[in-house]
């Protein structure tokens, strides 16, 4: 396997456009092959889980077919690289389902999924999508199936854990501040937050937003600590995420309760960068050693993850894309089999109608096609020292804060020094 | 020693020949003017000793110290290098430098580097008020400051032969007449070779040893004295259309 | 009113953030506002360096600083190779503004590719002791994560004026944009020179890197975001000025430190940008530019 | 070409398209044909001002998105036509030409590319800021299935930028041709001599870069229907502002023909490269072609077969 | 005194410390041919550029047939009569000779009735309508920009130095080409360096000197003039 994508790297890079052929993982059988397709960014903003995603389906793959592949049948992968821009996204998937003819479709992200939704939906299509929030609010198509664990209500699931673990402090925490940068997932986290603080009863002492573009962020730091709030709660993307909290460390900015819904935090770079400065920061997890317990089967997947990542430059622990991915591939997996075959109409009831029990444990899928119920870990960081990746490999690393039945310990508070 | 001889050149731009079949020199130690109004060949001709053009056929020989080069097909730089400098017609100074980097660059030719210090209190001595301009823009300055400038920048590389092509344009008539006086004079301290391109004939006659008058790309009249070069005929019905 | 103290605090973050600034923008500034050369890819480069930073200081373990430092010879002579080619095939054929723009955008997009393809898509960052450490003045706090940048982008603009002015090379530099004939009459080629300079601006560029990996996380397409900040800072400036650049990038620095800190992040770019128009519309020489 | 068989291709393209939409069973090519319409629509309209006038626009992604999000913000209030919408978004980018090229059009060209950057910038701040049109979280536009003709909507949305682009390459080739194609060519080679030569250099400036806009901004109205979901970083995306220079420049400025096939072979090698191979090579592809062009055939497809003719333009 | 077509009242110029022309008053009178002499860089092609605003004055003023030009753009000029041609010549390089005379026909035709080939013609460039700029020899390029400035239909043509660098014969061609244009009517001030041409062509003659007029009046008188002399020959 690493090989095997090694080589079709040099490969393309090497021949560029002649190249054509590598697409479609060539296989040796002669059963005609169940084509799964997606559009998956590889360059650009959103490349860096893009390459996570695509590279644990490979291994998805690779397993199954090793196993005799789906009622006999071989799954093959057929994935375009939208470049992160969604404005791509409509060509590549009437490519794959009018062209290609894929027998099933994948779907990254937020806004490179809403342009495939009304192609999907023209052609009956199901769904099978990961890391969105709350599209399917809008379309309400009945065969459409989320992964990301925000539950019906997905907004609110972002903070609810942060919120109700805050409303547990004694004493009770009376104001909050609001930040997020201007994109689609934080901006929605911290609406989320908005109404969370409104049914907490907190008082909303700052509530900014801040553009993706920032380099320093030490002045918005310095503007929510003269507001002087108990809680700060920040919905951020990779960057800012690092520096909102080295900035908040820098100015030794430590608030009762700090963190929220940051993209970032789950990087295993971005983990080993930070460090310390992670002390007691409040993030949310779709995994994490401490959770091992509950969900055995992750482990080993990701003991097969990590070598391919560090030789393909992704993320190298692997705790937020790949157990998701993998799990909904197993969904569809098991939904074929379940259906005995690829009619759509019947593999989206069967998908709606069944309890899965896949890597990340048993789900079941509601209305608009999300998880019935939300299972987003809240996790605070503790007892970390300098800076290093291989410290988060220990459970007592990030403890987990909420849901209450994955709960590991609890909360740390006021903020802490970084190093402690 | 150095000297300059032309042999048979001729140059021009596209399709146009500016210049035929010309040969000329320039004997060591002497200031040559090269005569005749604008539109003739005169810059064509600096511009092709310079290096700044290359010309069609023919030869340029440069003799310094002994040793013959031929300039022909040589680049600018390599020919500044071997000690030919040049004045350019409108100065060309460096308009937002200040006076004295103007001067400095100047010497960037290795030789000169070691004698900037010198060549700097030269240039301010010769002309005092450049240095009490050093730390004003080139490009502020008046007509005749920035012809002082463009000359002194043109010693500052240390040469053997100074070309200077039309030193009196936009300058008043009295400007005119100090700028050839100074000319001159420099010529004398530093033991120059000198080729001077001017329209404006009395007073480049002041101080050449001897003069061509070019017209239409060819030498007219060669002057062996500027006694000679005075009385003719020629140089009146040139310019004045007399 | 504001507490004097903390509107202090964000002039000096501000001002900070603008060292940094300056440091990105200065290759521009040779390139863009000396030599007349629109590359548009400088970021581009800069986040190379960075990569370049990342790639010494995780495998050797060298100060990152000094990392950008030691990479400013490789990447001077990436630029004058870079020049080299933009020569023959733009310059020397006089038709180099508008093909040379989309050749720059051209060499943006591969050397963002080639980062993707060689280094991956994910965050890298580098260690070094200075990083997540505060020093305090007074009421002031400084994070060193943002002096060194600052200090080290000042101190590369010191050392290349005095270069430019004090050196030979420097003086034909400031000169070639200025009367690339009358260079040559002092001996000078000017197409040497230009690759030279070159060579200087994309080997800045190496140092930049090194301080935006000391500020953030990088990844290969975030230079993108420091393309308009970086040429209208050279623009403000007033093109070919060191100290006009300076001050530009200081007062974006600080527009976006005090628009977040005081009133709202979201529009600190537009608002730094914001000054950008008026001041082409009427004073278009820009900020502090020498005259003429 | 003369006129009657311009118009005559014209027509006959528009037919093509039509019949081939009528035979074609598979949305991809209205989808892939869309797009390469509306990068034709786009290099077009760049070209009105960079190529006739020589003067280049950086802010392309500011036009087009202003048109894309006029579009939102009027569907969202009155749901009109899709044809209003276009003459809505071309209104307002229009109008954004005017004021920025009365500001920044008396410049040395190179400032004003400077000032467009700006522009993008600015104005991208200000929609992410707009929360009526979706601010930062970007804005859903639910397209109808079926389009007003019959038809799905996408292939709706494919004639309309059909018509768009021959329209704009029509006007483009009249601009060329006419009182005003003459005055920018002048301007291009000399504004000095221009000037001399009686053209009101700034009036014309100010028209092309209006019509520009204005074509730049019904490029992009159509554009929240296509991709269902907009947000500021895809409706700013650079990738608009560089294929729209750099498509005149493979296929060569100055005429009207030039951006027709820069636009026609770059959207091809992009969508061929995005398709077949899949990773990050596929823009490494894009951007050495781009490179490779530029550098080999400066004055892009029209003049490399023009010196293969033995034309000196 | 009839009333002068073009009058120039004090006219000042300066180029930050440099002052080019210094309180310029000059008359033309309609249908006059006027030589305007000078050494190089005395201010002659500034004056130009002032007239025809293509820079902008210090002080003074410009008056065409009554009407003060001051701060209008070149290209008003240019409508109401007052053309030029550009010492070196600048053609439009990516349009062909016959559209070369288009943009002005176009934008400052004054009801001119010639066509561009008529024009062509007349200055012999028939055949070379369908070539671009770049093909022509010196003197073609000359003639363009000559017929170029009079395709605007002028009342008054400055040409600033159109036979620089021209052959004997060349000198000639332009030179019967102005002489017939303003038996049609056309003033014209001619800028010239090669006496022999000034001489033949002009009715009257100014001579600029370091910026500043020092002789106006016939011909003869002014080459004859000492201050005239000196400055061209030196004392």
């Amino acid at each position: 396997m690493t090989q095997n994508i090694a080589r079709r790297t040099v490969f393309a890079t090497a021949l560029g456009g002649v190249a054509a052929t590598m697409v479609r993982t060539p296989l040796a059988w002669g059963a005609d092959p169940i084509t799964i397709g997606c559009s998956m960014p590889q360059t650009g903003a959103l490349a860096s889980n893009g390459k996570a995603v695509l590279l644990t389906m490979q291994i998805w793959a690779e397993e199954v077919n090793a196993k005799g592949g789906i009622m006999g049948r071989p799954v093959q992968l057929v994935y375009y690289d939208d470049q992160s821009n969604p404005a791509n996204v409509p060509r590549i998937y009437t490519k794959l389902l009018d062209v290609d003819k894929v027998d099933l479709i994948v779907t990254n992200g937020t806004n490179l999924t809403v342009p495939a939704m009304p192609i999907a939906m023209e052609r009956g299509k199901v769904v099978m999508c990961m890391f969105s929030l709350a599209i399917n609010e809008k379309f309400h198509y009945d065969r459409f199936f989320q992964t990301m664990p925000y539950g019906p209500d997905g907004k609110a699931a972002i903070s609810a854990g942060f919120f109700e673990i805050a409303m547990g402090m004694t004493p009770k925490p009376m104001t909050v501040a609001l930040v997020g940068a201007d994109a689609e997932f934080s901006k929605n986290a911290v609406a989320g937050a908005r109404e969370q603080a409104r049914k907490h009863g907190l008082r909303v002492v700052y509530d900014r937003t801040y553009p993706p573009s920032t380099v320093d962020f030490g002045p918005i730091i310095r503007g929510i600590a003269t507001t002087n709030p108990d809680l700060v709660y920040i919905g951020s993307y990779p960057l800012d995420t690092t520096g909102l909290i080295r900035s908040a460390r820098e100015l030794s900015f430590r608030p009762k309760l700090f963190g929220g819904g940051m993209v970032g935090t789950q990087n295993a770079s971005l983990k080993g960068d930070l460090g310390e400065m992670l002390n007691d920061v409040v993030s949310y997890e779709l995994y994490c050693p401490a959770a091992a317990g509950h969900f055995p089967r992750v482990a080993p997947m990701l003991e097969k993850y990590q070598p391919l990542a560090a030789t393909n430059g992704v993320d190298t622990l692997g705790y937020y894309s790949p157990p998701f991915t993998y799990c909904s591939m197993e969904v569809l997996e098991q939904a074929v089999k379940g259906v005995g075959g690829l009619d759509q109409d019947k593999l989206g009831k069967y998908i709606h109608a069944t309890k899965f029990d896949t890597i990340v444990g048993d789900i079941k899928f509601g209305a608009d096609g999300e998880w019935t119920e939300p299972r987003m870990l809240t996790v605070q960081f503790r007892g970390l020292k300098g800076q290093g990746v291989d410290q988060f490999k220990s459970p007592s690393a990030e403890v987990i804060l909420h849901p209450a039945q994955y709960r590991t310990g609890e909360v740390h508070h006021p903020m802490g020094p970084a190093a402690q | 020693m150095s000297s300059i001889t032309i042999s048979h050149l001729g140059a021009g731009y596209g399709k146009v020949r500016v210049i035929q079949d010309l040969s000329m020199e320039v004997r060591s130690g002497e200031t040559v003017a090269l005569l005749g109004t604008n539109g003739n060949g005169k810059s064509t001709l600096i511009k092709c000793v310079m290096g700044l053009l290359t010309p069609a056929e023919g030869s340029i020989k440069a003799e310094i110290d002994g040793v013959t080069h031929e300039l022909a097909g040589m680049r600018t730089e390599d020919i500044v290098s071997l000690g030919i400098a040049l004045v350019p017609e409108g100065r060309r100074l460096f308009p937002r430098l200040t006076v004295e980097e103007n001067l400095t660059i100047g010497a960037f030719r290795r030789v000169a580097r070691k004698v900037l210090p010198r060549n700097i209190d030269f240039c301010f001595e010769a002309f005092p008020r450049l240095k009490e301009r050093r730390t004003q823009l080139a490009g502020s300055m008046s007509g005749g400051e920035q012809q002082m400038l463009a000359l002194g920048r043109a010693l500052m590389s240390e040469p053997r032969i100074l070309l200077i092509d039309e030193p009196s344009v936009g300058l008043a008539p009295l400007l005119v007449k100090r700028t050839i006086e100074k000319i001159a004079e420099l010529k004398q301290e530093k033991q120059l070779t000198v080729l001077m391109a001017e329209q404006n004939f009395h007073q480049a006659l002041r101080i050449a040893d001897r003069g061509y008058v070019i017209v239409h790309g060819e030498i007219a009249f060669a002057g062996n004295s500027a006694a000679e070069l005075n009385e003719n005929d020629l140089i009146k019905k040139l310019y004045m259309g007399l | 009113m504001p507490d004097p103290s903390a509107v202090l605090n964000a002039v000096v973050a501000g001002v900070l953030l603008g060292g940094f600034y300056a440091a990105v923008a200065l290759g521009i500034a040779i390139a863009f506002g000396m030599l007349d050369i629109p590359n548009l890819s400088h970021p581009a480069f800069v986040v190379m360096g960075a990569f370049a930073t990342w790639v010494l200081n995780n495998t050797f373990g060298i100060d990152p600083v000094l990392a950008g430092l030691i990479m400013t010879g490789p990447f001077f002579i990436l630029g004058v190779l870079l020049y080299r080619l933009y020569h023959t095939c733009f310059e020397s054929r006089g038709e180099a503004p508008l093909q040379g723009l989309a050749f720059f955008f051209g060499i943006l997009f591969i050397t963002e590719v080639v980062l993707v393809l060689t280094a991956g898509a994910d965050y890298r960052s580098v260690q070094a002791d200075y990083i997540g450490v505060s020093v305090n003045l007074g009421s002031v706090t400084l994070p060193l994560r943002m002096v060194v940048p600052f200090v080290v982008s000042i101190g590369m603009l010191l050392a290349l004026q005095q270069f430019l002015s004090r050196s030979f090379t420097g003086r034909a530099i400031l000169a070639v944009s200025q009367d690339k004939l009358a260079l040559q009459l002092m001996g000078v080629s000017p197409t040497r020179i230009k690759a030279l300079a070159f060579g200087i601006s994309i080997a800045t560029a190496a140092v930049a890197g090194s301080l935006l990996i000391i500020i953030q996380p990088v990844e290969p397409s975030i230079g993108r975001d420091f393309i308009g900040r970086a040429f209208a800072a050279v623009v403000l400036g007033g093109m070919g000025s060191f100290w006009g650049m300076l001050i530009a990038s200081i007062i974006l620095g600080i527009t976006e430190s005090i628009v977040s800190d005081m009133w709202n992040p979201s529009w600190a770019p537009a608002i730094a940008f914001g000054f950008l128009l008026p001041t082409l519309a009427f004073r278009s020489g820009g900020l502090l530019g020498r005259k003429l | 070409m003369s006129n009657l068989r311009f118009w005559a291709c014209g027509l006959l393209l528009v037919l093509v398209g039509w019949l081939l939409g009528r035979l074609v069973s598979n949305e991809y090519a209205f989808f892939a044909g869309y797009s390469v319409l509306q990068y034709i629509l786009l290099a077009t309209a760049w070209n009105i001002l960079g190529g006739y006038a020589g003067y280049v626009n950086f802010g392309t992604a500011a036009f087009f998105a202003l048109g894309a999000y006029v579009s939102v913000a009027l569907n969202k209030l009155y749901a009109p036509p899709l044809p209003v919408l276009i003459v809505a978004g071309g209104v307002a980018s229009g109008l954004i030409g005017l004021l920025m090229g009365s500001l920044t059009l008396k410049l040395r060209g190179v400032f004003f590319s400077i000032a467009t950057l700006a522009l993008a910038i600015v104005s991208q701040a200000v929609i992410t800021n707009w929360e009526f049109v979706g601010g930062s979280s970007g804005a859903y536009v639910l397209r109808p299935r079926v389009g007003p003709l019959g038809g799905s909507y996408i292939e709706y949305l494919f004639y309309t930028m059909l018509v768009m682009a021959v329209a704009a390459v029509a006007l483009a080739r009249t601009v060329e041709r006419s009182k005003l194609g003459f005055g920018l060519a002048a301007i291009r080679d000399d504004e000095a001599a221009a000037e001399a030569s009686g053209v009101p250099t700034l009036k014309l400036k100010l028209l092309a870069t209006v019509a520009s806009g204005t074509l730049m901004g019904m490029a992009g109205a159509p554009l929240p229907f296509y991709v269902a979901y907009l947000d500021p970083p895809s409706a700013f995306n650079l990738a608009y502002a560089v294929n729209t220079i750099a498509m005149p420049l493979v296929g060569g400025t100055g005429t009207w023909i030039g951006p027709v096939l820069g636009a026609i072979l770059l959207t091809v090698v992009q969508e061929t490269a995005m398709v077949t191979i899949s990773s990050a090579a596929n823009l490494l592809i894009v951007g050495l072609l781009m490179v490779g062009f530029i550098t080999l055939a400066p004055n892009g497809i029209v003049g490399m077969v023009r010196k293969l003719r033995g034309d000196r333009r | 005194m009839t009333d002068a077509l073009l009058v120039v009242d004090g006219l000042t110029k300066r180029f930050g410390g440099f002052t080019a022309l210094s309180d310029i008053s000059l008359r033309i009178q309609p249908g006059e041919r006027l030589g305007l002499i000078g050494p190089n860089g005395s201010g002659k092609s500034t004056f130009t550029n002032c007239i025809s605003g293509t820079l902008p004055i210090d002080a003074g003023s410009v008056t065409l047939d009554g009407r003060r030009l001051d701060g209008l753009p070149s290209h008003q000029r240019t409508r109401l009569g007052l053309a030029r041609s550009f010492q070196l010549p600048r053609p439009f390089g990516s349009l062909t000779v016959a559209e070369n005379l288009r943009v002005p026909m176009l934008y400052a035709g004054r009801g001119g009735t010639d066509t561009e080939a008529e024009l062509l013609e007349m200055v012999g460039l028939g055949g070379k309508a369908a070539q671009r700029p770049g093909d022509l020899t010196q003197v073609e390029m000359r003639k363009l920009e000559l017929a170029r400035a009079m395709a605007a239909s002028p009342r008054l043509l400055v040409a600033d130095e159109a036979m620089a660098g021209l052959s004997n014969s060349e000198v000639d061609e332009i030179l019967a080409l102005l002489l017939r244009l303003n038996d049609q009517g056309v003033t014209i001030v001619l800028i010239e360096h090669i006496m022999r041409a000034v001489m033949a062509f002009s009715q009257r003659l100014v001579c600029l000197v370091a910026g500043r007029k020092i002789a106006d009046g016939d011909p003869q008188d002014v080459i004859r003039n000492d201050d005239v002399l000196k400055a061209y020959l030196g004392e």
